[in-house]
């Protein structure tokens, strides 16, 4: 039962890429790009946290009762990682957003594919 | 004592965050504090380099925890090197756009500064770091303050550069987290020492699956072929500071961590000829790029795109002769191109599409600005007796030494591209007629003192280029030596 | 501090110098100009002696500096012509514009040329190569005409050549581990075939350039004429010999080693020919005098390659005494040009004619070294002419005599183009104002004429040094048997006495002269050059007569079909083929951020699938 | 012998023989042209008397210090010419220079004295004379190479490049080199059509085209000078073919008669011919001649 459970995170988190990678890579409208590359970041950060995990495992914490059970903790860095990642990410999309409404000033457009003034 | 490395992250990052409160007690200190911030970090990274060539590498731990567990910095000779020339050029960087556009008022200098802190920042910490996560966290700080700071000036089109920019960054940060995870969950460890110490015990594939993400992402931040679709756009259109800092600093930063993680983390055959062969591929392209380019900031971005795959060519060669030469390269190429990127921005200074063609005529108006372009151009395609010709001969020694006969054709021959261009505007500048409508820009002093430095050392290097070789000899024997990296970083005593 | 440090310090810092010292006064700038060309020459010859060394290091790289009895030749080629063409350069330069540009590149480009004379290893060599190349570059370019047509297609011809140079240097490094070009030279014979055959091919590439061998001569013609012709009579004169001087070392110390070396030779042999052959059509088709004496010295060049070359003492002889004398006759017309132009603002043949009366002095410069030229005798350039064909002949290679021969015939067209375009025909009122040129500028050119009057007679004076430069290289030493003070023998015995002949000459000529000028010159009167016989009409004072389009139609209609072939439009088809494929390429960067994001995961996903090939 | 009064003397008569066997031939040839056309024609002293009336005419006018000069300059060639070009077998004739210079020598003086004499025709301004020059030039260049493969293939043979070694050869083996080496000799004589410029090869002169070409402009002791420095001239190259492919002559009335059968060939062949035009006569030269001279060097080569 669990490994059905372990497969369908990782092959969610896979499919999650996926649909990102197509979004960034296909969709032209700049905002769906960067819906698609949050879409991947998600699939990466969730990927990241379910190699972390142990069946059964409980959090992370020395707290009452759970003094000897360092072995079932799960593991507590990529937890720590991701969020940190999470905080990236988000920073990146905003930096993102922003840019994206210059973009539509300036070009009054939200086509990437014609916001090519910059090429060869 | 001046300090310990790990104030080289610590103080810029702080100055960053002061800027603005500094600023509401004098507008002035947004500018003075940080050039303050850079000048003692190059102090400081001086005094610690000419410390570490005697004494060996400082390894620094992080609050407390030992590695493999915590962080750690390493300030080696390499690594140590590479901070030195960053500071410095950073340094250039600031006193060059002290004041480098008068319309630039208190506002955006704000941001300019923070946005330079950080990236400095950044880039020092990617250098410095011994631990890969951390790695990540820095190539991400100057992604971020990279994008901002390419799309600072709101009338060009640098919103779409560093959107460019931004979408590949994501894409790269994206496979640097994947590639972290698959050595974290082999290894169980971030620490590049005892990733590095690890490295054989883990199983090919996941090895190689890691590497290749690795190459992917870093390639995107070295401006690897065909991962550099950003870099000239973004060099183009950033201020033209920010485009030698792109160039002096960033770039540097992104090849070190592909070095390292060649070198010194993965023991996987073929990575050299990969990065041979990449850098061969990178090289060929840009510089053929560059031939057409119509254009004075792009066509040196696209110069310096094909001078990082030269320095990849050279790594790539493997032995220390070839990590020499690339050092030496690096070093190079960070003094000229700013030098080129500054004395190039005020050569199209008052145009709005930075045409070619617009520097007809300089050399009258702005003598000293145009040769000192010349001087750059002259240096940077290996004309002796200028610092590049040392470079480019130690490259080319390197790869004979090891047979490499058709890829030192290949290398003189795009030098028989680079110098067509280079020479194409040098002429420009001083034998073409001005057009009518464009009005040359004197440099300010700053800038001036900045671009006369950056010359000087050129000329020093050349024609006395054992003021840097001894350095240079040093770090790369430090960079090929991976047990004592391993050995220095475990054995710390707590 | 060693002497020699100390010329080339002096080199150094007046060119620095004397650029500087135009914002200060003009005469001032002069004087510091030539002082900072003579002074370092009368050090050079005073103080520093064949076998002088000094050694140092330079980026961990051991070099070390000293000349050779064979560099010395043709120092004296650099420094003797680097001070007379200063001197007409002051006379030259004299109200133009870039003053303090022309005398630093001026300077430079005399002291890399000394300097690769005194390198005894690759890496100063070619320094100084380098240096030579992009200071003359910037004299080709100094007037701002072509500057990127004619300068930068010099600069890709020498960057090949140096390059080539360079891969040989680097190669040399990794087979004797130093860049002693001594350690070169005695590794060379021991080394494996394929480096035998690759080593000299790069190292002749880069000589060859210079040399403007075939089919590397395309620079030459429009940078020898697009340079100011102060500095186009070093260029051609000194700076072409240093081709020479790196092609004799490779050839003589080299090649003579390699038991293949015989098809080198004899393909260099050729090389040379047809480059005289070819450079001898094309200059007698020009209009225009620098082109033409471009061209010429493409042509002269190809001797004196053919005759270093070949191999054997006397054609050795032959081709440096050739150099020697390139240098000086050739120099002399650049200059006898540079006065034209400057006197007349042109250098058409087909605009300025009958200059004769009003720049005698010219005229007679110019008459002596197109005599030289020519291979007349008894000037010096007929001893060159001499040995050469006597070393062809001797050495059995009867149709590389045949070639050269040819060209040398057909150089008298060009010659006589030469003179008859700028100085006879009829005297037009157009150029009646025309004044001889500065004093400044005729003496060197006088002294050069002279010079090569000497040598046509004495040629001992000069072979003398060469001999000494050839014992430098391992040759027997060949006075009395190859030559004397001013006998020339060839290696059957057959031999020219020039001193009688030169006597003979003399004496002929005065007795006709006096025949004919002291009765004529009296009876005579002066009348212009409109007062002929052209069927019963006396043409009017506009009308100018003056056969000068065309000159030589007939003739090249002759040998049109060789001439229909040009190297020259295949490089240029190659090289726009080349911009056009790039102008391609970069295409790959569309603009379009998605496309580089899909590249980013092409790439990605071609490397997970080869990674197993690439990796591992 | 050998004192310098000697040589001059050796000079002055050589000159004089060769002057009046030149005026002679030229006569003849005049002669014999108008006989070939159905004319009565000068007679053969003609010439003699067109020299003297030209001495003694003086003239009025000058176009400048190199008019004056051409005509010494050809003189000085051709007496040089003469001067090489030894006379007679076993040095029975004054010896003059001939040990001095060889046959590379003498190409080049042979050429000394018509680049002389254009430059003084270049200063008169007329444009026939330039013309002329140029003609001449090219036409020149067309006949040297026949004539330079003929000579090679005979020096590359005997391994001398000394007229005298060669006519030493002759001496010894008893047959003339025109039967030993014919092609070189073919190739030899067709390069003498174009040397001694008569028709078809007159383009140079080319009388009624051109007016007389270079020496259109000269008159009285000027085209006299002219005139016996081509008689001179005509003589030491006669001499020299019979010295290089004849044998030689033991005195001078075999000299005259072998120099005169020589000249017979051009005259003859030009009383027929009509006259070229430039780039014909150069690529004529380059046709046949050139083929027969690289078949006298193959020649030479391997037999």
């Amino acid at each position: 039962m669990f490994k059905y459970i372990e497969f369908s995170i990782y092959g969610a988190s896979i499919l999650l890429i996926l649909i990102g990678l197509y979004g960034a890579l296909v969709k032209k409208s700049l905002i769906k790009i960067v819906i698609g590359l949050s879409i991947v970041d998600a699939g990466v950060h969730l990927i990241f946290v379910a190699m972390g995990y142990i069946r059964g495992g409980t959090a992370p914490i020395f707290s009452p009762g759970f003094e000897n059970d360092a072995s079932r903790m799960v593991d507590p860095i990529p937890q720590a990682l991701v969020l940190t990642a999470i905080v990236i990410g988000f920073a990146v999309t905003a930096v993102a957003l922003s840019l994206v409404i210059r973009l539509y000033k300036h070009h009054d457009t939200l086509r990437i594919d014609e916001i090519k003034n910059l090429k060869w | 004592m001046v300090g310990t490395p790990v104030l080289l992250v610590v103080i810029p990052l702080l100055a960053a965050f002061l800027i603005p409160l500094l600023g509401m007690i004098w507008k002035e200190l947004v500018r003075i504090i940080p050039g303050l911030v850079l000048l003692y970090m190059f102090i400081l990274s001086a005094t610690l380099l000419n410390q570490v060539l005697h004494t060996g590498p400082i390894v620094e731990v992080i609050a407390g925890w030992r590695p493999p567990l915590g962080i750690n910095l390493v300030f080696s000779p390499f690594s140590g090197f590479l901070v030195t020339l960053m500071t410095f050029i950073g340094l250039m960087v600031w006193i060059y756009s002290y004041r480098f556009k008068q319309n630039v008022d208190f506002e955006p200098a704000k941001k300019y500064f923070i946005l330079l802190m950080m990236l400095v920042t950044g880039s020092v910490g990617i250098v410095l770091t011994g631990d890969i996560f951390n790695l990540f966290v820095f190539i991400e700080i100057v992604g971020i303050s990279a994008y901002a700071l390419t799309a600072f000036y709101t009338e060009r089109n640098s919103a779409e550069a560093a959107f460019k920019y931004l979408f590949m960054g994501a894409l790269a940060s994206t496979f640097l987290l994947l590639a972290i995870m698959i050595i974290y969950t082999q290894l169980g460890t971030l620490n590049m020492a005892d990733i590095a110490s690890k490295m054989p015990e883990m199983n090919t594939t996941y090895k190689i699956t890691a590497l290749v993400f690795l190459l992917t992402a870093i390639g995107i931040e070295a401006e690897m072929f065909p991962l550099n679709g950003w870099a000239a756009d973004a060099y183009t259109e950033s201020p033209g500071p920010i485009g030698a800092a792109f160039a002096g600093i960033v770039a540097k930063a992104g090849v070190y961590a592909m070095v390292r993680i060649i070198f010194t983390l993965f023991d996987v055959e073929g990575t050299m000829q990969f990065m041979l062969y990449i850098g061969l591929i990178t090289l060929i392209v840009a510089e053929t790029t560059a031939l057409r380019q119509d254009r004075l900031k792009r066509m040196l971005a696209y110069s310096s795109i094909g001078q990082m795959g030269l320095i990849m060519v050279a790594f790539g060669i493997g032995t220390a002769e070839g990590v020499f030469a690339a050092l030496f390269l690096m070093f190079n190429h960070a003094i000229i191109k700013p030098l080129l990127f500054f004395s190039g921005s005020y050569l199209v200074y008052n145009s709005k599409d930075k045409f070619i063609h617009e520097t007809n005529g300089m050399g009258k108006h702005i003598p000293v600005t145009s040769i000192l372009f010349a001087l750059g151009a002259f240096a940077i395609v290996g004309l002796p007796p200028f610092a590049g010709f040392w470079s480019k001969l130690s490259i080319l020694t390197a790869a004979a030494d090891e047979n490499m006969i058709i890829i030192i054709a290949l290398i003189l021959i795009v030098s028989i591209v680079e110098l067509v261009y280079y020479l194409r505007v040098v002429n420009r500048i001083y034998f073409f007629k001005m057009a009518e409508g464009v009005e040359p820009k004197k440099p300010t002093f700053n800038a001036l003192f900045v671009m006369v430095t950056l010359g000087v050392i050129i000329l020093l290097v050349g024609f006395y280029p054992d003021a840097i070789t001894g350095v240079l000899h040093k770090a790369s024997g430090d960079l090929l030596d991976k047990t004592k990296y391993i050995q220095d970083v475990l054995s710390l005593n707590p | 501090m060693d002497m020699i440090y100390l010329v080339f310090l002096i080199f150094l810092s007046g060119a620095v110098i004397s650029w500087l010292a135009g914002k200060v006064n003009h005469v001032l700038q002069d004087i510091l100009f030539l002082a900072s060309v003579i002074v370092p020459s009368v050090l050079f010859y005073m103080n520093v002696s064949v076998g002088q060394e000094v050694h140092f290091k330079a980026g961990g790289i051991d070099l070390s500096w000293g000349i050779t009895d064979f560099g010395w030749i043709f120092s004296l080629i650099v420094l003797g012509l680097g001070v007379l063409a200063a001197i007409y350069s002051v006379g030259f330069m004299k109200g133009k514009e870039r003053r303090g540009y022309f005398y630093f590149n001026y300077v430079l480009s005399i002291m890399s040329m000394l300097g690769i004379l005194f390198s005894k290893d690759f890496v100063s060599f070619f320094i100084f190569w380098e240096i030579m190349t992009w200071s003359s570059y910037l004299m080709v370019i100094y007037n701002g005409k072509h500057t990127q047509s004619i300068g930068i297609k010099y600069f890709i011809f020498s960057a090949i050549g140096a390059y080539a140079m360079l891969m040989a240097i680097v190669i040399s490094h990794s087979v004797t581990g130093n860049f002693m070009i001594a350690d070169l030279i005695t590794a060379y014979p021991v080394l494996s075939f394929n480096l035998q055959v690759l080593i000299p091919v790069l190292l002749l590439t880069g000589f060859g350039v210079k040399t403007a061998i075939m089919p590397l001569h395309v620079w030459a013609p429009g940078a020898y004429s697009n340079s100011p012709m102060a500095f186009t009579s070093v260029f051609s004169g000194a700076l072409s010999k240093m081709g020479v001087y790196g092609l004799s070392i490779v050839m003589l110390s080299m090649i003579s080693h390699l038991p293949e070396g015989f098809w080198f030779r004899e393909v260099l042999a050729w090389m040379g020919a047809v480059t005289a052959a070819t450079g001898t059509l094309w200059a007698i088709k020009q209009d225009d005098a620098k082109k033409l004496l471009a061209y010429s010295s493409v042509a002269q060049l190809g001797y004196i390659v053919t005759g270093i070359a070949i191999g054997t003492e006397l054609s050795i002889l032959a081709g440096l005494f050739l150099a020697v004398m390139h240098a000086i006759f050739k120099s002399t017309l650049f200059m006898a040009v540079g006065a034209i132009e400057r006197q007349t603002g042109t250098t058409n043949f087909t605009e300025v004619t009958g200059l004769i009366r009003k720049m005698p002095w010219t005229f007679l410069a110019s008459l002596m070294s197109i005599i030289a030229l020519a291979g007349i005798p008894p000037l010096g350039g007929f001893v060159g002419k001499w040995m050469l064909y006597e070393s062809l002949i001797t050495s059995d290679h009867y149709m590389l005599i045949i070639l050269v021969f040819f060209s040398s015939t057909a150089a008298f067209l060009y010659c006589y183009k030469f003179l008859f375009g700028f100085f006879l025909g009829q005297e037009e009122k157009e150029w009646a104002h025309v004044k001889e040129a500065p004093v400044l500028m005729v003496i060197p050119m006088l002294v050069l004429a002279g010079l090569s009057f000497v040598l046509g007679t004495f040629p001992g004076l000069l072979l003398k040094p060469i001999d000494a430069g050839m014992q430098a290289l391992g040759f027997a030493p060949t006075n009395q048997h190859l030559w004397d003070t001013s006998i020339l023998f060839n290696s059957w015995g057959n031999q020219v006495a020039l001193q009688p002949i030169l006597y003979a000459i003399l004496a002929i000529f005065v007795v006709f002269t006096i025949f004919l000028t002291i009765k004529g010159y009296k009876n005579t009167r002066y009348v212009t050059t409109k007062d002929i016989s052209s069927s019963g009409e006396v043409p009017k004072e506009h009308e100018n007569l003056t056969f000068s389009v065309n000159f030589f139609q007939p003739f090249l209609r002759a040998v049109e079909p060789v001439m229909r072939r040009q190297i020259d439009k295949y490089y240029n088809g190659f090289a726009n083929g080349l911009e056009a494929l790039f102008d391609f390429t970069r295409k790959i960067y569309t603009g379009n951020g998605q496309t580089y994001a899909i590249y980013v995961i092409l790439f990605l996903i071609i490397m997970l699938l080869m990674k197993n090939n690439i990796f591992g | 012998m050998d004192s310098i009064w000697y040589k001059i003397l050796g000079a002055v008569v050589s000159f004089i023989v060769a002057f009046i066997v030149g005026m002679t031939y030229m006569g003849l040839s005049r002669k014999i042209t108008a006989r070939v056309q159905n004319r009565k024609g000068p007679p053969f002293y003609q010439n003699f008397i067109d020299a003297m009336k030209l001495y003694s005419k003086s003239t009025a006018i000058h176009h400048g210090l190199m008019q004056h000069f051409g005509p010494a300059f050809i003189m000085v060639s051709s007496i040089m010419t003469l001067m090489i070009v030894p006379v007679l077998n076993d040095g029975k004739w004054f010896p003059n220079l001939n040990f001095d210079g060889d046959l590379i020598f003498l190409l080049y003086i042979m050429v000394f004295g018509p680049l002389g004499m254009a430059l003084g025709a270049g200063q008169t301004g007329n444009p026939n004379s330039a013309i002329g020059v140029t003609r001449g030039l090219s036409q020149m260049v067309g006949f040297e190479i026949p004539w330079v493969m003929a000579l090679v293939a005979l020096m590359m043979q005997f391994k001398t490049t000394s007229i005298i070694d060669l006519m030493e050869v002759q001496a010894q083996s008893g047959t003339w080199l025109m039967f030993s080496s014919p092609f070189a000799f073919i190739a030899a004589v067709l390069a003498m059509l174009g040397m001694f410029r008569y028709s078809p090869f007159d383009i140079v002169g080319a009388p009624t085209e051109l007016a007389s070409g270079p020496v259109s402009e000269n008159g009285g002791k000027y085209l006299f000078t002219l005139m016996s420095s081509g008689a001179v001239f005509a003589f030491a190259k006669l001499t020299l073919y019979v010295d290089l492919f004849m044998g030689g002559a033991d005195n001078l009335i075999v000299l005259l008669l072998k120099t005169f059968a020589i000249y017979l060939i051009p005259m003859l062949y030009g009383v027929v011919s009509p006259r070229y035009r430039t780039e014909q006569a150069i690529r004529y030269f380059w046709g046949w001649p050139t083929f027969f001279g690289l078949l006298a060097i193959l020649h030479a080569v391997f037999f």
